[in-house]
């Protein structure tokens, strides 16, 4: 008689859906007693299912973000205690870099598997055709922006129609303006938006946007790729998880760039953005035994080494080795080598509430920059009520 | 005994009385016809008596049972709707099989008892037929057949005729008085035609305004009325009436007419007025220029003359010859005082 | 009779409108021609930017590739769970709703019809919080007959106005013909009311089989899941996946709106009666 | 107790009856109207426990821009989507006409209706879509720059309002095709002797007999106006930031969406659609009221 | 001169020709009437004159001018029509003056003309009304009012007074009649009506099928009909027809009537069937037993004994007294041979 463990996830796209279910069978194999069955949602429905399954119909085990998104759950006690699995499996050692972010009130109650790099994407094809120079600065970068410009090409592309996508390039331009720690003021709510230093932010985004494509309120991200793809636009701000896209629409190695935001106050130490994601148990679960097993399989070296090899992303746990793709190395070596600090990401940092209303603030001033302080009078009186 | 008896009968609808303490007896197989003015209460009263609508004062006893409170069903009557009422969605056989197969009887006793209606009203052949397969006559047969099936004590019929044209009118009356003879059993009919008024009832009630105004056997009504109001009712062309003063002992002064009359009725006291009623075949016409010609209407077999007199009063004279008159003309009229009726000026009674 | 018939007109007059009416047509259902082209395109024209032209092949592949790749073939198994449970008794408590409604005369008749009806016109979005807390609590969130039995009770409403009003022109003669002949009320109800109602019953059935199978804000509401998602809310996570494939996202648009129409063209005389009578009267 | 059944059948028959129905109608629909006014006095996520707040949520939403967005899209979509009544009557009056293949010609004029709004969002997704949509391509044509329509707060409304027309039209088209069906020909003839033609015969005429259609294509549009969701949710969500947003997005979006889970912020959006709805509710009750009464 | 004539019209729907080449005339400021059992084209014939059906053979000319193919509006007729056809949205005023604003009339004109009409009709009181505000026979005025106002050149009925009730008829019969005299224009009038045909007519039309059997004056109809269907459509009740054999020269035997019978019109060849004709009121009872009593109908003033003759033929007498006899009895009848007709057994032709 075989013991059932359903496994909710939100893993659709083909690579990680694949990596997850190679992982469930390695489970399988070693736990000849378990059935896992993962039941696989749809990435933007998952973040408001989850609410209801957990109340109404709780699987033993599934993925969500830790950190700020983690808090509303765990104060509405949703999910299990897992401060044990850390304790019996020693990883309080193992995945010390993350621990702060899945503890609260002293525990544990995450095990994060994943993190990844942010940062510039190019096409190398395009700046040689404009016989630009990978840039370190801000200036440089803008200088590019002019030759692109008169080549007919897109300087800077996204797709925003989603909103997240440039919630990426606003925390690169705050922390790039001004640092890591005033991004965890902002977005816990102690800087008021209407501060200078947002506006200074601002002020550097208004630069590039004149060389931003320019519909790109109405496409989503994947949209964007075949911009990149077929040198209609230079420079993309993503995630590495995009690396798979833009291989798949024919990029190599030879012709896909990746180069970290470029610098604009030098005096600021460079932080970087590289959101985590984690597996948990809910409150709920009929099969805690077996979950706290996968919980501690999920955060063994081994496993985070081929799972994050198969994701193309990087593993938290300490001992796990870092897959040899160029675009992760160069990602590890970012963010091993990063002095101000690692973000999780605008919206995984600031409460979900908060996030909506700044990313629709983003996108109107990318559209509409000449109502920059229209928007930011609406993020202030956002902040003063979400955060009270 | 399966006679209807109606005593001191009230309906209110809310605030408004309809039926103003009706009291009436129809006998064991006799054959009973409501008439009157549209709105009088005429499908009221029978619906009452079906059950259909409930009854707010005074009782209802079919034979020997107070039924003023029962069920439809229990009253052990049949009714014939206007529109037929048949079930659309059933055959001829089913429609007139449907009651007794609702109340439970045996499958060989619906199908004797529907067989043998259906020879009655000679619908063998379209048993099988939906409704709309069927003409009006043939349809209104078998509503008949429905009520005949379940062998009820009383049939109530609410204007059965009147969605046929003429012709099949007349043929179903005949049926009708047929079926009365054969199976004998008491109706109570509604109608506002005056033939089939005339020709079909043993005993006609002539209602107005939720009151009887009478009762009586069709030629009693024609013959005898009891007041003006029946006077005016039965029989077509209506009757005449003009105003008449007492003048003296056994004679009045109508100006409408010829002015001094002598009548035989008992008459009020001189000065007052009475009304003077004629039928339109006891005038003729007479030297004279009393009466202005205002229309002629020759209808071949039959004419029919309106005059206007001085008083503005009109009259209608029917006659078998097409007169020789022009419109305009003026011309006098005559009649012998034995036609003549009179009736109180205020409580429109007729006077004896 | 309005306007003027075109057979009183002249000769090229006639043939004009006889021209006018299929282009007024083909204008009049371009976006959903556009989108049944699309959905035979194959993958290759669209990367080529052959949009608008004939397709260089037809591509039915990218249905197969739909139901091969997407759970597809679920989504509408489960809108069939969802529609045709919701049909029977959306159709069946409105029956009775409506009986008594139309033939028996109590105090509170009419403010039991209006309640139905007003209920029916009100913005869902007002039930929205209640009803998926209900629908928690009786732990039938996220299953088809959760999302059913809501369905049925939200569309008895609409039902009720419709099946009152039909019932109401019937001949209530036939009630009382029936009465005087000793038949139970609830055989009334049986034998005669529920076959004369058979047009209506028709008509609604498919009437309220497009409202289920188009509804996308419950769908939303009530389920999350692949397994138990109807069609609607599939289409829309999957356009979630299916970005820039234009190919799929047609191809699994005409298959989601395929049931109704099919539906449509089947029973088209008691959908318009339905539509009309429903609502008109 | 048959006995008891028995005189009373017709009394007790009707709430037997309705029972049924009447008990899902409370349940689902009803007392529902009832809890969504009691949650919109409350602040609650959903999970925890919810905190009686008073009208702090209505408070709140008198200075919420997003709520007057959607207020003002709301009011957009209202007063547009009337367009499908005069639209809807223009095309029944072109197709009522007996011509060969009339019949399937009215039937496919009428087919939007049985789609899917999701399914017609995609469509007009796909014909506004930038670089390759139809719609796009026809402006770019037109004025030398595409515009994307569904990433322009300008028009982005409208670009869903003319989505949402599409089915709507088809709609109203099949209630006044019905009308004009059961139009007197007596009065058409007698207008036409009386010398009214083409359109004094339709506006003195036609159009009052049409007036029961008329009211309900009214209705049943005031209904879909308020209530899209649909549209908004599957062309734009909401966006771009939040410009295409009407109330009963918006209050999904509070209520149930990623970012939100304010239970009682929705509610209260919820309840200020229910009041703007009940007005045109009343008058319809109002009117079925009379009719009934009258009979 | 404004009289209406129909040369050689033809009516045909798609293969279905209803009109067979219809002349006729009627005369400035003349009331013809149009009869015929029902669908024989009386309304097809009328609406072609007012336009509103194609014409689709022959000429129709109103006064002088040839309107075959002219607009409704422009023939400067009016219409009333069987079911009123008013306006529910307009009150009556509007109602009546809706033709004269179509035509772009100033106000004051519209205003003067419906005070006017109101006044010949006696609606001033109900101006302000709508339609369902009115009583049925209110309504037909205000359609006449509507017609009057226009102050056309021809007027046409289409069965105007059958949805009134009986007693209204016979009033609005007087009203109609009153009007043809005070404006005295053209008028056509359908009607299946037998009474109004014959009161209002100057000239009827008999229609059969599409063709016209007899034009003539009501009573030239009656008394002097062309052939066997129009001896049987006018006259109420209609006239008794029995199969004869002529037996010599100017001699019949009527089986179904007295046997051997000498008559008076041109007779066909020895052995040939004929068809003999007598009005009710022209048949009397007689000794004898050759007839059965099938029914009695005593209406008051007139009574109809229908009698069945060994032969099977039915026969039905006119009498003014209630005859004592009971169903079933045997009797005799008599006649005047004078009052005979007779007609051709197969072109139904009349035997003069
Ligand atoms: N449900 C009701 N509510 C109130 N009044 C009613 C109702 N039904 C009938 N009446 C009134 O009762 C009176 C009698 O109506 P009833 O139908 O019995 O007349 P009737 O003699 O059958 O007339 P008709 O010859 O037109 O059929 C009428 O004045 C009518 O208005
Ligand atoms: N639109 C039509 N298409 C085909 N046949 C028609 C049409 N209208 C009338 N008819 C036929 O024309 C014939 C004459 O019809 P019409 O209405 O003139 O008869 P009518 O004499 O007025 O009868 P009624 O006394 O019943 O009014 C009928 O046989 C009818 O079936
Ligand atoms: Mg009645
Ligand atoms: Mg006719």
């Amino acid at each position: 008689q075989q013991r059932v463990l359903t496994f909710t996830t939100d893993n659709n796209d083909p690579a990680p859906k694949a990596a997850w279910e190679q992982l469930v069978a390695d489970f399988e194999a070693e736990n000849p007693d378990v059935d896992v069955q993962m039941n696989i949602m749809d990435r933007e429905a998952y973040k408001t299912a989850i609410r209801n399954f957990l109340t109404s119909d709780p699987p033993d085990v599934a993925n969500w973000y830790p950190a700020n998104r983690m808090q509303p759950f765990v104060d509405a006690g949703l999910f299990l205690d897992i401060s044990d699995v850390y304790a019996d499996n020693d990883l309080n050692t193992q995945l010390a870099s993350t621990l702060p972010i899945v503890t609260q009130d002293d525990k544990q109650w995450m095990v994060p598997y994943t993190y990844y790099q942010w940062g510039m994407y190019f096409n190398r094809t395009a700046y040689e055709q404009v016989d630009a120079a990978v840039p370190a600065t801000w200036e440089e970068f803008l200088a590019n922006c002019e030759k692109f410009k008169a080549a007919g090409i897109d300087c800077l592309t996204t797709g925003s129609s989603q909103l997240w996508p440039i919630a990426g390039i606003f925390d690169y331009l705050n922390l790039r303006t001004n640092g890591y720690e005033f991004h965890k003021a902002l977005t816990n709510g102690e800087v008021p938006w209407t501060d200078d230093r947002v506006r200074a932010t601002f002020a550097e985004w208004a630069k590039v946007l004149p060389y931003t494509t320019a519909n790109h309120a109405a496409i989503d991200w994947q949209d964007a790729v075949p911009l990149i793809v077929q040198g209609k636009a230079a420079n993309y701000v993503m995630g590495n998880f995009a690396v798979a896209a833009f291989k798949e629409g024919g990029m190599t190695d030879e012709t896909l760039g990746f180069l970290p935001f470029p610098t604009i106050n030098p005096d600021v130490p460079r932080a970087e953005e590289a959101p985590t994601d984690a597996v948990f148990i809910p409150a709920g679960a009929k099969n805690v035994d077996d979950a706290k097993k996968f919980m501690a399989f999920v955060a063994r070296a081994d496993v985070q080494t081929k799972l994050n090899t198969a994701l193309g992303q990087l593993p938290v746990n300490a001992g796990a080795t870092v897959g040899d793709d160029p675009f992760l190395q160069a990602g590890f070596e970012m963010l091993s080598t990063t002095p101000g600090g690692i973000a999780q990401f605008f919206d995984r940092d600031a409460p979900a509430e908060m996030a909506k209303v700044g990313m629709e603030g983003f996108q109107e001033f990318m559209v509409r920059p000449e109502n920059l302080d229209a928007i930011l009078d609406r993020l202030e009186k956002a902040r003063a009520r979400i955060y009270k | 005994m399966t006679g209807v008896t109606l005593a001191r009968v009230v309906k209110k609808y809310g605030d408004a009385q309809v039926i103003h303490g009706v009291d009436l007896h129809v006998g064991d197989g006799e054959f009973c016809v409501f008439v009157g003015p549209s709105g009088c209460g005429k499908s009221t009263l029978l619906r009452m008596v079906a059950g259909l609508e409930d009854t707010s004062g005074g009782s209802i006893r079919i034979g020997n049972r107070d039924v003023t409170h029962a069920d439809p069903a229990e009253r052990g009557v049949a009714m014939v709707f206007q529109t037929y009422a048949l079930y659309p969605h059933m055959t001829v056989a089913e429609n007139m099989g449907f009651g007794l197969k609702m109340t439970g009887h045996p499958k060989p006793e619906i199908d004797r008892k529907v067989a043998e209606a259906s020879r009655i009203l000679k619908l063998d052949d379209y048993l099988t037929r939906k409704p709309k397969a069927l003409s009006g006559g043939q349809r209104q047969r078998v509503a008949i057949g429905r009520a005949i099936v379940r062998g009820p004590e009383v049939f109530l019929f609410d204007e059965p005729l009147s969605n046929l044209d003429a012709e099949l009118r007349v043929e179903m009356r005949v049926e009708i008085a047929r079926l009365h003879r054969e199976i004998g059993a008491t109706m109570i009919y509604v109608t506002h035609d005056q033939v089939e008024a005339m020709t079909l009832a043993d005993k006609i009630v002539v209602l107005r305004a939720g009151r009887v105004e009478q009762v009586g056997a069709p030629l009693d009504l024609y013959d005898d009325p009891d007041n003006k109001f029946v006077a005016g009712f039965i029989g077509s062309p209506a009757m005449n009436f003009v105003a008449a003063t007492v003048d003296g002992p056994g004679t009045v002064t109508a100006p409408g007419l010829t002015g001094h009359t002598p009548v035989s009725m008992r008459l009020p006291a001189l000065g007052d007025v009475v009304i003077l009623g004629l039928r339109p075949q006891h005038l003729m016409l007479a030297e004279g220029a009393t009466h202005r010609v205002e229309m002629k209407e020759a209808l071949g077999g039959v004419s029919y003359l309106h005059l206007s007199a001085q008083t503005g009063e009109k009259l209608v004279i029917e006659s078998r010859e097409v007169p020789r008159l022009q419109l305009g003309d003026r011309v006098g009229v005559s009649f012998d005082p034995a036609h003549l009726m009179a009736f109180d000026a205020k409580s429109e009674l007729r006077l004896r | 009779m309005f306007p003027r018939p075109i057979t009183q007109l002249s000769a090229p007059s006639q043939t004009l409108y006889k021209i006018a009416v299929p282009v007024a047509l083909f204008l009049w259902l371009l976006p959903l021609l556009g989108v049944a082209l699309t959905s035979v395109r194959p993958a290759s024209d669209l990367a080529q930017g052959n949009y608008f032209g004939l397709p260089s092949a037809l591509a039915f592949e990218n249905y197969a590739t739909v139901f091969r790749n997407t759970p597809m073939l679920q989504y509408m198994l489960n809108s069939f769970w969802v529609t045709i449970p919701t049909v029977i008794g959306a159709i069946t408590l409105s029956c009775m709703t409506g009986f008594a409604l139309a033939i028996y005369r109590f105090p509170s008749n009419l403010i039991v019809f209006f309640m139905f009806v007003a209920g029916n016109f009100v913005p869902f979005q007002i039930l929205m919080v209640p009803v998926r807390d209900l629908t928690l609590s009786l732990g039938m969130y996220n299953t088809w007959y959760g999302l059913a039995l809501f369905h049925i009770a939200f569309q008895t409403g609409f039902c009720t106005l419709f099946m009152r009003n039909f019932i109401k022109a019937l001949p209530f003669e036939l009630i009382e013909a029936a009465r005087v002949e000793g038949v139970a009320e609830w055989r009334i109800f049986w034998f005669i009311v529920i076959p004369l109602m058979r047009p209506a019953i028709a008509a609604l059935s498919v009437l309220v089989f497009t409202f289920i199978w188009n509804d996308f804000f419950w769908a939303t509401v009530l389920t999350n899941s692949a397994a138990t998602q109807p069609v609607t809310a599939g289409l829309s996570s999957l356009n979630g996946q299916w970005i820039a494939q234009w190919h799929l996202v047609s191809a699994g648009s005409i298959l989601a709106a395929l049931p109704p129409v099919v539906m449509f063209f089947m029973m088209q005389k008691h959908f318009i009666a339905g539509l009309t009578l429903g609502a008109v009267k | 107790m048959s006995a008891y059944w028995k005189t009373n059948q017709r009394r007790l028959a009707p709430w037997l009856f309705l029972a049924p129905g009447l008990f899902m109608f409370m349940l689902y629909v009803i007392i529902p109207i009832f809890q969504s006014v009691f949650v919109s006095f409350q602040d609650w996520d959903g999970l925890g426990e919810a905190r009686w707040i008073g009208v702090d949520n209505y408070v709140e939403l008198m200075d919420d821009d997003a709520f007057y967005t959607s207020l003002k899209n709301n009011v957009i979509w209202l007063a547009l989507y009337m367009l499908a009544v005069p639209a809807g009557l223009l095309i029944a009056i072109f197709l009522n006409q007996t011509i060969a293949g009339m019949r399937l010609y009215k039937s496919l004029f009428f087919f939007p209706f049985v789609i899917s709004q999701v399914v017609v969002g995609l469509m007009f997704s796909w014909f506004y879509a930038p670089n390759f949509g139809l719609f796009y391509n026809l402006l770019e044509w037109l004025t030398g720059t595409g515009t994307a329509v569904l990433a322009d707060d300008r028009f982005v409304t409208y670009g869903i309002i003319v989505a949402g027309l599409w089915p709507q039209i088809a709609y109203v088209m099949i209630l006044y095709l019905t009308g004009l069906n059961n139009v007197a020909p007596d009065q058409v003839e007698a207008a036409r002797l009386d010398g009214a033609k083409g359109w004094r015969m339709l506006w003195y005429v036609i159009l009052p007999q049409l007036r029961p259609a008329t009211f309900i294509a009214v209705v049943v549009t005031v209904i879909g106006a308020l209530r899209s969701f649909d549209l908004v949710s599957i062309m734009t969500n909401g966006g771009p930031y939040g410009t295409s947003r009407v109330l009963s997005f918006y209050m999904y979006e509070q209520a149930l969406s990623e970012y939100g889970y304010r239970m009682g912020y929705g509610a209260a959006i919820a309840v200020v659609l229910f009041a703007i709805m009940m007005i045109f509710i009343s008058g319809f009750i109002w009117k079925m009221w009379r009719d009934e009464t009258e009979r």
